[in-house]
């Protein structure tokens, strides 16, 4: 199997950057998942969707918008009517979950190339994330678990809380060079390190 | 100006593409009569007053919204998912009948 | 250096001296100065000249209404102009300089400007500088002589042309309360909001929180007022639920309750942190308001009102309190309301001499006449000052009796150095008026007052019109617990102690001298004068927004925030008609003025993002040339050593046709369309039909917009029964995208199908040319890829070194070709396997240009001539147009503009001179050349050399079309002035029955 | 009424300037009018002057809800130029710079028109060639354009970010130099003086309500100051036009109400000549003669009558006019507004007869009415005296929509917002 090439490789600089003298205010890392994928129900088949999600990755899934959950090794979180994503250290979440939802509960769509996650964690996370996106990413409006899609700009991003101080980030692969730069750029302040 | 999208929240104006008038019946797709498409496709009502327009969140979760905005004031009144309440497909409802430009006819 | 600075007091810190230069001349001030406040502790009187009349200025106020004392502030090699003084808190190494002088402040040749002054009055230059009405100089030719003169007299301070070396940024905030304003109204109002547990952002424009409380000499729980302001701060900033924003202005209020504000990190200090921005503008997203902006003095109009030393009371009040400085040693005051004596009590117990407080008003109250009692001085109520005497500094001022609203009398000289006049208060409205409501007159205030809310906003404090700080504080508190949905205050109500004063001023807003030779000034900065305004009147322009325009009034930096209400109610006596009845302009953001930097924020420098394709490094190390497209960057030429241009992509076209190229094609919109009723779509939203389309293969379809014209093309794979892969064009699949999203949720929800973008999920590259399944075969494993395995538009699924990829046999250059997609993470691996794999061939790489050649040759069509005005007929796409079923467009395309034979439509163009064509040359029937154009029947929308044909050609959209074929006709490029013969033929060039694809 | 001159000037400034007379009458309406026209922007007093001056039309009245001017004339970023792409669109643009030339001395009033030039710059090989198709069809139609190569612009304008490491580099620019400004508020006055000079009647604080009607025909209007007969009715109400045309019961119209914002910072010495527009984006700058850089972008792409926007435009622009000139992040937004421009279904206009019998219409103005301004007036005043369209506005009509004649600038179609 050939080796999935990062689209960060040239401006991935691990160490300690920007203010970071009295401590860097956060780490940033590419978690480089083997899969990530959407999973999307037809209206009223949420329920069995979740419950094939549940199946093949043992995440429970709890209702409403933007629900989610994490265990460390996979992920999964409602980002748009339906339309769950779901996250596998692993490869081969997608076939996976094409054996398990049926064409009547909805579809399954590969993006495991196409998005690239970014984790995002330290006790500045919450500031650095609010120069970039306009959402409220204090812990009551959004806890852990849950899931956002949102943009900056141009780039779209679906943002998942998988820590108390700790986010990953899902943005389209080709933008994702110039989303860390911009990234590095907003965290410089309170120093960030790259793992 | 923030937008409540049911799926996702009260999210900012940016994330959001306008769709324009919601009151814009589409005719049947097979039908011929070019006066309601010319109806569809170029008139607008474009009242001063509460609106009833279509949203994409486009930067969020993609639905696309029926949104109650007053134009004289930004005010939004409602936001709804398109898919759960959608217009009526095909019957036309103006407010008055709709006068046909006396040059119509006319060719230059 | 004349030294006012006071022995003691002000919140200054004496101990640290702070040095910085002033027009090239080194002072020295203390932390906690301004730079108005540090110059005018060294004596210094004059900080500008007007716009206009060049008329030398002094300090008006001590805060953001600034009019007169602007300067450019000169850092990181850039400049910064327009700043008042009064805003720039001074650091070591601080450089600034005047403006609007030349050669120096105080010898300013632009003063001549004010002895013309009669002749200039508001509007002149609409009456004259158009020249001849006939003749050469008819036309804009003298006025734009005149106009160079006049734009060089005008403008304040000079902008840098070197880059901004700082960085900006912005940040996203949410609260349930923002308190806009620290003085006692905000502090209490954030206090109260925050005991119940509320998110609360306190912003305050001044480096300090506090407001008035720093300067008012009051004491509230028994201690000085400002102290007291210290201890809440200290509260305020110990509890996790608050957030204070010192030197953060809020200056717009936009819809959904959202507010923008800029802080002021990192230019105030002598060494920014490492990576801190200068300025950061927030976005509050806030539940509640409340609006504590408290509320700014105005002055009054009499002839040589704008003397340097004519100053606001509340001003130099602040001068000595909080800065410990005395703007004069010997000082009158000028009022028409009781807080001037506040100040002349203050001044004269920070060791000023109070040589005389002069009033309008026949009686005051008793806490005015025990303030006027401790400055000292004559007490001459009933009084008006008329004049003032002094050349760049005060050296006296004129008093008369004034009786009656007029004044009487002689006149009285009075040696002074500094006048403190205080014409009542306006409050700070212009947030709560932003969104276009009118503000409410209040008669015993002579003030607007807020309007009613059109947002989710209180008010407190001075802001509403509250003039007395126990009040202040009451409204405060109230404001704070409303805004937290608060219902017991946990607060108490803190004593105060400050003199009783009455807060309504009298209705005095201008000394008018009849005769007068001095002008009198309502707006300081644009130099308006309240003749200009009577002016106004007299040429109807009586609508307080065309006094606005015709007088400039209210239009400076400040934006009338002392002039305003002096100017309009000016105007309502002129009219005879009540303020109100004349009413305000109207209040716009930003409240204040605002770095452009700070806006622009993290887009500084860079502007959008680049959009790579995953073999982007690979282009590059190669030799591409990157070309923008939209977002994306994509290789132009792949050049060798002393190549051109065209050079290069001739060469690499020609290998195509010879042998085998490679280009990558990622940047094509991708769309997963899943889903049963995907094939039914599909059929509706393509002029064609895809239902028909067997799993395995691709087609090529139209899209038309609702309103008959051509919208984007692209091919369309079935991968499955109920999976489609759909490509658009690059530059369309953002809108192509949200044009299938809208009538699968608007138009047509019962449909079942999934749209997900995966253009970048695949990376894709076209393999083309004679040998290009040669490349393949050694390339790809895991399938057949020969013509019965691989029949033009088949798709098969094999490996290429290891990665999983899909072929797909179609082309773009009209030779035999497939586009082979893999994993975008595999992007590079695979194309690297494909080059390889060519090598035995001499593969090449190829870019854009070479493509667009390969296209040309082919005549097949892309943006330039799907340009959004043609039609599928005017491309000879006709034949795509099912009659067997309606899809969107369809309906409306045949209409008579859309049919007409006249309408521009495709052909090829051939160079008869063997010269290059040129993108964007017009063609014609009749011979153009320098001499005399033909008449145009149409453009070139792609050219190039063919190395096929061995010419020049080019796609040319004409008007005729395809009836002009074997035309000769003329190439006419002005522009660039390539003229010559070319002649018309079919837009395809090369290989017209498609012989190659198949071979 | 004096004529305005230098010795006028010197005359009165001797005088105190007590003897200048009010630049226009303030008449109350009269019960009727050959022509009323409704909406006292730019368009509408420049009909009414030159249906005085052209056809000897003087019993006319321009009523205006408001102050004269308050609408869109009052608050655009006075860009005139006429290199438009389609032949219509240049014969009608090109009709009006002509008149621009001369209109200072033909009103007698100095609206400050400055050819100070126009530069689109280009910034990608594909849109130079767009730009030079452009180029190629004004000199086709005898009209000014040339191509500027990256250094005589950054010769040109200093400060501009040229280098080839901007994100968008400039390639070029098409640059007319017969375009610049105006100053706005001046077309207005100068419109009305002269109009005023020649009888017609502007009537201030009337609001046209609803249109006075026999059968279909339209025969007056019905305002917030009495009814006005008129055996004409004009309407040229630009960003009102939805609203007025449902008081005249046509309550649909190929028009959407947008809110275009505007921006200056504060004055500066002069530092930009020409007038810059960026292709990598959409923004236009100018520097007035008082010294502002006036600037502006995108609508903000929702319809509305608020004549204020919001904040994600004013980041968009302020982040385009500082990638365009780095330098200038250090100056400081002074103040920004919006105005309600009648976007229509192809980004150009209507200059027509109807729809009604009795009523005419002007509309549709876009972003880029202000320099159409003469003509727009010129040409509506021929339609409206004699009964027909000229040639030039002939295509401008209502039925192209439904017809398909559509004059599609942009190639976008039917969405509003994107013209
Ligand atoms: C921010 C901005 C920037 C612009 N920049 C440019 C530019 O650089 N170059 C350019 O060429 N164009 C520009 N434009 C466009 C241009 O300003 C307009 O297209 C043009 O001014 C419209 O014509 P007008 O002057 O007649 O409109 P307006 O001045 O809007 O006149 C219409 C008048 O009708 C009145 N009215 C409305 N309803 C009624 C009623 N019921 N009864 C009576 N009166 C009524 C209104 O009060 C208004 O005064 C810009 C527009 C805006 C908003
Ligand atoms: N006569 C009057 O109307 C009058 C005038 C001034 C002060 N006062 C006295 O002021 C006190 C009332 O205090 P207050 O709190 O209402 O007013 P204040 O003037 O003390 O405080 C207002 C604060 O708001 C800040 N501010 C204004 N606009 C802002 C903006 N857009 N963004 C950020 N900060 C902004 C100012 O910098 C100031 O610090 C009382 O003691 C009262 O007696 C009365
Ligand atoms: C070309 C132009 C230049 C302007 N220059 C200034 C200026 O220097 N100062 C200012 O305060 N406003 C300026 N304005 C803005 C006006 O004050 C005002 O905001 C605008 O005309 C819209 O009116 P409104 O804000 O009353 O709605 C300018 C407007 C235009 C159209
Ligand atoms: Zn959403």
């Amino acid at each position: 199997m050939a080796e999935r090439e990062s689209p960060l490789v040239p401006v991935y600089r691990p160490g300690s950057h920007g203010n970071f003298a009295a401590g860097a205010g956060v780490r940033l890392l590419e978690t480089r998942p083997g899969s990530i994928v959407q999973a999307a129900a037809w209206p009223g088949e949420e329920r069995r969707l979740a419950a094939a999600i549940a199946a093949v990755t043992g995440l429970a899934l709890p209702e409403g918008p933007g629900a989610g959950a994490a265990d460390g090794r996979r992920a999964a979180f409602g980002f748009a009517p339906g339309r769950v994503l779901v996250v596998d250290q692993q490869d081969g979440l997608a076939a996976m979950l094409s054996g398990a939802i049926a064409s009547d509960i909805g579809t399954v769509t590969d993006l495991s190339h196409g998005r690239t996650a970014i984790r995002i964690s330290g006790d500045k996370a919450e500031w650095v994330l609010s120069k970039l996106f306009a959402i409220d990413f204090a812990p009551a409006a959004f806890p852990s678990g849950a899931g956002r899609a949102t943009l900056h700009h141009d780039v779209s991003a679906l943002i998942q809380r998988t820590g108390e101080r700790q986010f990953d980030l899902y943005v389209f692969r080709s933008f994702a060079r110039s989303f860390w730069t911009m990234l590095c750029h907003a965290a410089a302040e309170v120093g960030y390190e790259v793992a | 100006m923030l937008i409540a999208c049911p799926y996702c929240g009260p999210r900012d104006v940016a994330e959001f593409t306008y769709q324009g008038d919601a009151n814009r019946p589409r005719p049947d797709p097979a039908s011929t009569d070019l006066d309601a498409w010319n109806d569809y496709v170029y008139q607008r009502a474009n009242p001063a007053g509460p609106h009833r327009e279509y949203w994409q969140h486009s930067g969020g979760c993609r639905s696309h919204l029926l949104v109650t905005r007053n134009t004289l004031t930004h005010e939004i009144a409602g936001v709804a998912f398109v898919r759960s309440a959608p217009v009526p497909a095909t019957k036309p409802a103006p407010a008055a009948p709709r006068k046909r430009p006396a040059s119509r006819k006319a060719k230059p | 250096m004349s030294g006012r600075r006071t022995e003691t007091g002000g919140r200054i810190d004496r101990l640290r001296t702070i040095r910085f230069t002033f027009d090239g001349k080194a002072y020295t001030g203390h932390a906690g100065d301004t730079l108005a406040s540090a110059l005018l502790a060294a004596g210094v009187t004059l900080f500008g000249r007007s716009f206009k009349y060049h008329r030398p200025r002094g300090l008006v106020a001590a805060g953001v209404d600034e009019p007169n004392a602007l300067v450019t502030v000169l850092r990181d090699g850039t400049r910064e102009p327009n700043v008042p003084a009064t805003q720039v808190e001074i650091f070591d190494g601080l450089v600034a300089e005047s403006q609007n002088r030349f050669p120096s402040l105080s010898f300013d040749l632009g003063a001549v400007n004010g002895l013309g002054g009669r002749f200039f009055g508001a509007g002149f230059y609409y009456k004259t500088f158009m020249g001849p009405v006939i003749g050469p100089l008819k036309g804009t030719r003298v006025w734009m002589l005149c106009e160079w003169f006049i734009r060089r007299a005008a403008g304040l301070g000079r902008a840098g042309r070197a880059a901004d070396p700082a960085t900006y940024e912005r940040v996203n905030a949410f609260c349930d309360v923002l308190v806009v304003g620290s003085g006692l109204a905000g502090l209490v109002a954030a206090r109260a909001a925050a005991l119940e547990g509320k998110r609360v952002i306190l912003a305050e424009a001044d480096a300090t929180m506090g407001g008035s409380a720093n300067w008012s000499g009051e004491r509230i729980g028994g201690r000085p007022a400002d102290e007291w302001a210290e201890d809440t701060t200290a509260e305020l900033a110990a509890m996790d639920n608050v957030r204070l924003l010192p030197r953060t202005t809020v200056w717009g209020y936009y819809d959904g309750n959202t507010l923008a504000a800029t802080e002021r990190v990192s230019g105030h200090k002598a060494q920014a942190a490492k990576a801190e921005p200068r300025h950061r503008t927030w976005t509050i997203r806030a539940g509640t308001v409340v609006l504590a902006t408290g509320a700014l003095e105005r002055p009054i109009v009499f002839p040589g009102n704008d003397r340097p030393g004519v100053m606001l009371a509340g001003a130099a009040e602040r001068y000595a309190n909080e800065f410990g400085v005395l703007p004069g040693r010997r000082i009158a005051l000028f009022a028409n309301n009781d807080g001037a004596y506040r100040a002349a009590a203050a001044l004269a117990a920070a060791g000023a001499g109070i040589a005389a407080i002069v009033d309008v008003r026949p009686a005051i109250s008793e806490g005015a006449r025990m303030l006027a009692g401790m400055a000292g001085g004559e007490l001459l109520l009933g009084h008006a000052v008329t004049g003032t005497q002094g050349g760049t500094a005060l050296s006296g001022i004129s008093v008369r009796r004034f009786d009656a609203g007029r004044p009487t009398g002689e006149a009285r000289a009075l040696p002074v150095d500094c006048l403190a006049v205080s014409g009542g208060w306006s409050p700070v409205i212009h947030l709560a008026s932003q969104a276009g409501q009118k503000p409410v007159w209040s008669d015993e205030r002579q003030a607007f007052l807020p309007p009613e809310p059109t947002q989710n906003w209180l008010g407190a404090g001075a802001f509403t019109g509250a003039a007395i700080t126990a009040e202040a504080l009451a409204q405060g508190r109230a404001a704070g617990l409303k805004a937290a949905g608060g219902k017991a205050d946990r607060t108490k109500q803190p004593e105060v102690e400050a003199p009783t004063l009455d807060p309504a001023p009298a209705p005095v807003f201008e000394i008018a001298v009849p005769d007068g030779r001095e002008k009198a000034f309502v707006d300081f900065q644009h130099d308006v004068t309240a003749d200009d305004v009577r002016l106004a009147r007299r040429e109807g322009f009586v609508s307080v927004e065309h006094m606005k325009r015709y007088t400039t009034l209210g239009m400076a930096t400040d934006q009338g925030k002392t002039s305003n209400v002096p100017g309009l109610a000016i105007m309502a006596a002129e009219r005879g008609v009540p303020i109100p009845e004349v009413g305000t302009t109207r209040f716009r953001a930003p409240y204040a003025s605002v770095s452009l930097g700070s806006i622009a924020a993290e887009r500084h420098g860079d502007l959008r993002p680049a959009r790579l394709t995953p073999m982007h490094d690979w282009h590059v190390e190669h030799g591409a040339v990157m070309q923008a497209a939209g977002l994306w960057f994509r290789p132009q030429i792949y050049g060798l050593p002393g190549e051109t241009v065209e050079q290069a992509y001739v060469r690499e076209a020609r290998t195509v046709r010879a042998g085998a190229g490679i280009v990558d094609v990622s940047t094509l919109g991708k769309i997963a369309v899943q889903g049963p009723d995907a094939a039914a779509f599909l059929d509706r939203v393509y002029t064609n039909t895809f239902s028909t389309l067997p799993v395995g293969k691709a087609r090529y379809g139209l899209m038309l917009r609702e309103d008959g014209f051509v919208f984007d093309d692209g091919t369309t794979w079935r991968l499955g029964e109920n999976d489609f892969l759909m490509t658009t064009t690059t530059a369309n699949a953002a809108r192509v995208m949200q044009h299938l999203e809208y009538f699968l949720d608007v138009v047509w929800p019962d449909l079942r199908v999934h749209l997900t973008s995966v253009t970048d999920e695949w990376a894709g590259a076209a393999v083309a040319g004679p040998d290009a399944r040669k490349v393949l075969e050694r390339a790809v494993t895991g399938t057949a890829v020969d013509d019965a395995a691989l029949p033009f538009m088949g798709i098969v699924r094999g490996e290429v070194d290891g990665a999983p990829v899909m072929v797909c046999r179609l082309s773009f250059s009209g030779e035999l070709a497939y586009e082979v997609y893999c994993g975008a993470g595999h992007g590079t691996h695979v194309w690297e396997a494909l080059v390889e794999a060519g090598e035995p061939f001499g593969i090449v790489p190829y870019g854009l240009e070479a493509l667009g050649t390969l296209r040309i040759e082919k005549g097949h069509v892309t943006g330039s001539e799907i340009d959004g005005r043609t039609t599928a007929r005017d491309l000879h796409l006709d034949g795509l147009l099912s009659k067997k079923k309606p899809f969107i467009g369809s309906a409306m395309a045949n209409r008579e503009g859309l049919a007409d034979p006249d309408r521009l439509s495709l052909v090829g163009v051939v160079s008869l001179d063997g010269r290059p064509l040129n993108g964007g040359a017009h063609v014609t029937l009749a011979q153009s050349g320098p001499g005399g154009l033909g008449e145009s029947i149409g453009h070139l929308t792609a050219v190039c050399y063919s190395p096929a044909l061995q010419k020049y050609v080019a796609l040319a959209l004409l008007r005729g079309g395809s009836a002009l074929h074997g035309t000769r006709a003329f190439v006419s490029d002005p522009m660039r002035g390539r003229f010559g013969p070319v002649e018309i033929v079919s837009h395809h060039f090369f290989d017209p029955e498609g012989s190659r694809l198949h071979g | 009424m004096a004529e305005y001159s230098v010795f006028s000037l010197l005359r009165n400034g001797f005088n105190a300037n007590r003897d200048w007379a009010p630049a226009w009458r303030k008449p109350e309406p009269k019960a009727a009018y050959d022509v009323v026209i409704v909406g006292g922007g730019g368009h509408g007093l420049a009909t009414a002057y030159y249906l005085a001056r052209e056809h000897g039309i003087t019993n006319v009245a321009v009523v205006e809800k408001g102050w004269l001017g308050s609408g869109n004339i009052g608050r655009n970023t006075t860009i005139v130029r006429s290199n438009y792409l389609l032949p219509a669109s240049i014969r009608f643009y090109e009709h009006s710079l002509k008149l621009w030339e001369n209109l200072s001395h033909e009103l007698n009033y100095n609206v400050m028109f400055s050819q100070r030039g126009v530069i689109n710059l280009a910034h990608s090989p594909a849109q130079s060639d767009d730009f030079m198709r452009r180029g190629n069809a004004l000199r086709h139609e005898g009209v000014d354009a040339e191509w500027w190569d990256r250094d005589r612009i950054a010769r040109a304008v200093p400060g501009l970010d040229v280098s080839a490491s901007a994100r968008f580099p400039i390639v070029g620019g098409l640059m007319q130099r017969r375009g610049g400004t105006a100053r706005h508020d001046a077309v207005a006055w100068g419109y009305a003086r002269a109009a005023d000079r020649r009888g017609v009647d502007i009537i201030e604080n009337c609001e046209v309500t609803g249109f006075l009607r026999d059968g279909d025909r339209v025969t007056g209007v019905r305002t917030s100051r009495g009814d006005i007969a008129a055996k004409k009715v004009a309407v040229a109400v630009a960003g009102s036009t939805g609203r007025v045309m449902q008081a005249a019961g046509i309550d649909r119209m190929p028009i959407e109400s947008h809110v275009l914002q505007a921006f200056v910072t504060e004055s500066l010495k002069p530092t930009l000549d020409t007038v810059i527009t960026f292709g990598g984006g959409h923004l236009y700058v100018s520097q007035s003669d008082k010294g502002s850089l006036v600037f502006g972008g995108d609508i903000d792409g929702y319809n509305s009558y608020a004549q204020r926007g919001n904040l994600p435009v004013v980041e968009d622009v302020m982040s385009e006019m500082v990638a365009l000139f780095p330098g200038f992040a250090r100056l400081r937004l002074l103040r920004s507004w919006g105005g309600i421009m009648d976007m229509s279904m192809d980004g150009s206009p209507i200059v027509t007869k109807g729809p009604l019998p009795g009523m005419y219409l002007n509309c549709g103005w876009c972003y880029g009415g202000f320099k159409a301004t003469p003509a727009s007036g010129w040409l509506f005043a021929w339609t409206i005296a004699r009964d027909e369209p000229h040639p030039i506005n002939a295509p401008f009509t209502l039925d192209r929509f439904a017809r398909g004649l559509v004059i599609d600038e942009k190639g976008q179609g039917a969405t509003p917002r994107l013209h």
